[in-house]
């Protein structure tokens, strides 16, 4: 009922809450798919997929730089990582028993819960004078035009109104870049390491693996490793 | 009248954060559990749009004034409606008498920094992920748990 | 298991079984990178700046190491440029801010740099956005090549 | 202030964004330098300037009080403002001393920690997390807070997990640490979005100042309020949130770990002074309620519990870890009581343990640098093989049980009187408890050093083996400070109180 009297709202046109509601729903679809799945590969996929059905929706809600950053971010260099990082990992995860996930559905539970709870008191959607939209945000569109003088908005306030932000951002990945390299390597022989604690020579290969891991050192390394 | 429509974003959001949520607590996997993360913080930058949209505005990019006004193609909805900037730019903005209205874009910003933001730490985490493959030969938390729990052991040995 | 430093472009018969695709890709690259600058210097009018370009930059990188071998990439981009784009880029961003302090105004106010403070906050916006560009671009490519270069202890056989 | 005139006037004006500007780009240029001791002397001369920098800061604010910085010029709320005032000043000292103090130690640790080729980019690391802590601390805006917690803990994480080298569990902590820390920071940022959706500001004087024309606001701000506190519980390690903490402790290097545990939990406790007084107000019922049973109530069990498991740990570094969960209960209770005295003996307690712990942690990482020592098993006969490392972990040790002249005691006793005052009795028994406690777990490590023997290695007895003197000196300087702290206290009070006063109004 209330749909079509929202669809009959000035304001709203019947594609726009079509698209709205299909594509959140998508969402739903791909964000329960991956609490159930149990291959990796499928988990990678999904979540490229969750993020690329996002762009989508942020280009339906006029966040054009945001759902064009998501794209290429979110379903492109994410999905990108995982799959490399996935190859060098594993295929499968192993299912968690119902009884195990009690706690965490609790906590879910509970927060949701906390946020429904405020769902009443937040301004309806696309509320033009909602505190959100009639203060400091919207200010900027007329201080853009006046005191920077370029076109797109969000990028006048990425750069310049909150370019301290952005040189926060640019640091984040810098420091994720710096993370990679100090980590992994670029030239992949980073993952290996030694160290002589308490005078015990050990390393990577000669430290006590998981019972359950199938061992892969040759007889050479198990013996340079118990030596 | 239209209040399930006008809070229905926010509803189904909050049910997509928390399955983002559960998916990270729930599993003991740590891709999956990245790509659980992953689903949260998005689902949170859902919410931050969400609060950004403006019924009837438009991308946040200023439509320029041509001086050639109302008659132009495909402007026909802003008939009438053109007002410069007080500061001499020719752009067309909001205001009275004006029925330009564009989204919020401050939460687009966050937002833009907030995926950055995201995008380092999944980086971070998968490089852990591979190194702890590397050590461990095992991706899931109970077999490494069980491995540290060995590793303790042999530790107070000597 | 094949190493993928030292995959062969080609088969010891000399046939190339991705032949359609590097033709396809050789052709691809170059549009992506002017895309990617497009979509940088484009960013003031429309969707975009330096933070989509540095990914789409990022990926046309990718792109040519998937295709041709990671190798062949760490050749055309080579990592020891990597650490030094990652430095510059903060250093872009950063130094802006810095110079705006030495000509009189606070971190990052741009308005100086230029003859009035509108033409100062374009320059400026131009400048931190190549910052963000390099920045970006770099690491991206950073963290593929870190990932790519690991060798994988699972088999194909495991899928 | 005699001394503020041998500072540049710029200093006093740009301090603000020149300490945040001077790490972020020092890091990136550190991260490139070829030769790893070059690299350590930038780090060494970057920490030195910044120290320099805090403490013209914190002099200028008590000369003419809160000042603010618009950052690219742009007046809040529109810009992104650097505020400095009573209740964060001290916490930039704190900050950039403690990133000096690391850095001499880490010359000598790095060596046996750091493989040669990564003690670069780990400098630069360890610059971005003491950026990412001080812009963090320094910041008016409360999204900026954020960028600035994930730059401080992005940095953190791959600290922590370059303890691989010595233990591999680093990792596994490590990751584990991402996610609740990721969590952590996404709460946070869905509570400063529902703020958002309730003041349409970002700017934390701002957002207080529309709040209290609301009357505290609608249900939003409420679970808003609800969501910060979560978030930076789990970032500050409030007792059921803490997991993270001890294996970050650890297994992390040994000047990350004195960092971390002087620093990382203490910014973001200064965060929650700041929304809970200053954005928020205590006089709303809602944080008024959460104050009075939760903070409260999660600060004394988290006190007793986590007193009781580092007596059970038999690694040290695991033991001062749950240690310092126990020492956050003590500020969360001050903070809980919320009078002024009681937030002011929280707040000297943040600044106190601060010093204490980082001594411990840097004397103890002397130990395993010197004999591999992480068990509380081999402490024996340490007052014999490393008697001026072994002094330091004593007086470090005092301090934290709160013996008197020590900075623990004058803490614990204001905490005491404050909760006395305000009527709760039985915090003040909890305080005493928890420091028998603290007695029993720093205790036996003290008897078992100077009362046990050193033990024999193929017949011989070990020699006396003393740390270099890089190490000796940062953990003696704290060791030092925590005593002088607790003989003249009052400078540190009068700081902690002025910070109360802010937040509180005086009286």
């Amino acid at each position: 009922m209330s749909l079509f009297a929202a669809a009959a709202d000035p304001i709203f046109t019947v594609p726009v809450i079509l698209l709205d509601i299909s594509l959140l729903a998508l969402l739903v679809v791909v964000a329960f798919a991956l609490v159930r799945m149990r291959s990796l590969f499928g988990i990678v996929m999904l979540q490229g997929v969750y993020s690329l059905v996002s762009a989508a929706w942020f280009v339906s809600l006029d966040a054009v730089d945001v759902a064009f950053t998501e794209a290429a971010v979110g379903a492109g260099v994410s999905t990108v990582l995982m799959l490399s990082a996935m190859l060098l990992a594993d295929r499968k995860s192993t299912p968690v028993p119902m009884r195990r996930q009690f706690g965490a559905l609790m906590v879910v539970v509970l927060a949701g819960a906390a946020m429904l709870y405020a769902v009443g008191d937040m301004p309806a959607f696309g509320d033009v004078n909602s505190p959100a939209n009639a203060y400091v945000g919207m200010d900027f569109i007329g201080k853009t035009a006046e005191e920077i003088q370029i076109p797109n908005v969000v990028t006048a306030v990425l750069a310049s109104y909150r370019g301290y932000d952005t040189f926060g951002e640019v640091v984040v990945i810098f420091s994720a870049g710096l993370g990679v390299l100090l980590l992994l390597g670029l030239n992949g022989n980073a993952g290996r390491w030694e160290a002589k604690p308490n005078g015990q020579y050990i390393n990577d290969r000669s430290a006590p693996s998981a019972a359950t891991a199938k061992d892969t050192r040759t007889s050479d390394q198990k013996a340079e490793g118990e030596a | 009248m239209s209040d399930l429509f006008s809070q229905y974003n926010y509803i189904i959001v909050i049910i997509l954060m928390m399955t983002g949520l559960y998916i990270v607590f729930a599993s003991r996997n740590l891709i999956k559990k990245l790509a659980g993360l992953s689903v949260f913080q998005t689902s949170v930058f859902l919410l931050y749009i969400t609060i950004a949209k403006v019924s009837g505005g438009q991308p946040p990019i200023l439509l320029e004034d041509k001086g050639y006004g109302t008659d132009k193609d495909g402007h026909a909805l802003l008939e009438g409606t053109i007002q410069t900037a007080a500061g001499g730019g020719s752009y067309i903005l909001p205001g009275p008498g004006s029925d330009v209205l564009y989204s919020n874009p401050l939460p687009h910003v966050l937002i833009l920094t907030a995926i950055v933001v995201g995008v380092a730490t999944l980086s971070i985490g998968l490089a852990l992920t591979v190194r702890i493959r590397e050590v461990y030969h095992t991706i899931e938390e109970d077999e490494i748990e069980a491995a540290d729990f060995v590793y303790n052991l042999e530790g107070t040995a000597d | 298991m094949t190493d993928p430093e030292t995959t062969p472009v080609a088969d010891k018969f000399g046939n190339d079984p991705h032949v359609l695709l590097r033709v396809i890709a050789k052709f691809l690259i170059p549009l992506i990178a002017l895309f990617a600058f497009y979509v940088q210097f484009h960013g003031d009018y429309g969707p975009g700046g330096g933070f989509q370009a540095g990914v789409i930059l990022a990926a046309s990188v990718i792109l040519y190491a998937l295709i041709f071998g990671l190798a062949e990439a760490k050749k055309a981009f080579p990592p020891r440029l990597i650490r030094y784009g990652m430095t510059l880029g903060v250093i872009l961003y950063g130094g802006t801010g810095i110079l705006n302090f030495i000509l009189g105004g606070e971190f990052l106010n741009y308005s100086n740099l230029g003859k009035d403070a509108v033409a100062g906050q374009h320059y400026g916006i131009l400048a931190v956005e190549l910052g963000v560009l390099t920045t970006v671009t770099t690491v991206m490519i950073a963290i593929f090549y870190a990932f790519g270069s690991r060798q994988p202890e699972t088999s194909a056989e495991d899928w | 202030m005699s001394l503020l005139e041998f500072v540049p006037d710029w200093l006093k004006i740009h301090g603000p964004a020149f300490l945040m500007a001077l790490p972020l780009i020092m890091a990136a240029i550190t991260a490139i330098l070829p030769n790893k001791r070059v690299a350590w002397a930038s780090t060494f001369i970057v920490t030195a300037i910044l120290t320099v920098t805090a403490f013209t800061i914190a002099l200028y604010n008590a000369e003419v009080g809160t000042t603010i910085y618009n950052m690219g010029g742009w007046a809040p709320p529109h810009g992104i403002s650097l505020v400095i005032d009573a209740l964060n000043a001290p916490v930039i000292v704190l900050i950039a001393l403690m990133s000096f103090i690391t850095v001499i130690y880490a010359l000598p640790a790095t060596v046996a920690e750091i493989k040669p080729n990564k003690r670069a980019p780990f400098y630069a690391a360890f610059l971005l997390c003491t950026a990412g802590l001080l812009g963090m601390t320094v910041t008016g805006d409360a999204f900026n807070v954020f960028v600035f917690l994930e730059v401080s803990s992005i940095s953190t994480y791959v600290l922590v997990a370059m303890g691989a080298a010595r233990d591999r569990r680093a990792l596994s902590a490590a990751y584990n640490y991402l996610i609740l820390g990721s969590i952590g920071a996404t709460f946070f940022v869905i509570g400063i979005g529902f703020l958002y959706m309730e003041t349409g500001t970002l700017n934390m004087a701002d957002m207080a100042r529309i709040l209290a024309d609301l009357d505290g606001g609608s249900r939003v701000a409420k679970v808003a309020f609800g969501f910060i506190v979560i978030g930076l519980g789990l970032k500050l390690a409030m007792f059921p949130l803490h997991t993270w903490l001890p294996g970050a402790y650890a297994y992390s290097p040994t000047p990350v770990a004195a960092f971390l545990a002087s620093t990382a939990t203490k910014a973001a406790l200064y965060l929650l002074l700041r929304f809970t007084f200053f954005v928020f107000d205590p006089s709303y019922a809602y944080v008024a309620d959460v104050l009075m049973y939760i903070l409260v109530g999660l600060g004394v069990v988290g006190m007793i519990f986590a007193s009781l498991q580092a007596i059970f740990q038999t690694d040290v570094r695991r033991m001062l870890a749950y240690s310092s969960v126990a020492q956050v209960g003590y500020m969360l209770l001050g903070i809980g009581i919320a009078t002024t005295a009681s937030v002011a003996a929280g707040y000297l307690h943040l600044l106190n343990h601060a010093i204490i712990k980082a001594g411990l942690f840097l004397a103890l990482g002397a130990m395993w640098y010197r004999f591999g020592i992480t068990r509380a098993e081999d402490f024996r006969g340490l007052g014999k093989t490393m008697p001026l490392t072994m002094g330091a972990f004593t007086v470090s040790g005092l301090s934290l049980i709160g013996v008197p002249f020590t900075a623990g005691f004058v803490s614990k006793v204001n905490l005491a009187f404050a909760a006395w005052d305000a009527g709760w009795i039985w915090a003040v028994a909890i305080i005493m408890i928890t420091s028998i406690l603290a007695l029993i777990y720093i205790g036996r490590l003290l008897l078992s050093a100077y009362f046990g023997a050193p033990p024999e290695v193929n017949g011989t007895v070990v020699a006396r083996n003393e740390a270099p003197l890089a190490m000796l000196l940062p953990m003696w300087a704290l060791a030092l400070a925590s005593v002088i702290v607790g003989v003249e206290s009052d400078t540190l009070v009068g700081a902690a109180t002025r910070a109360a006063e802010l937040l509180l109004g005086a009286g």
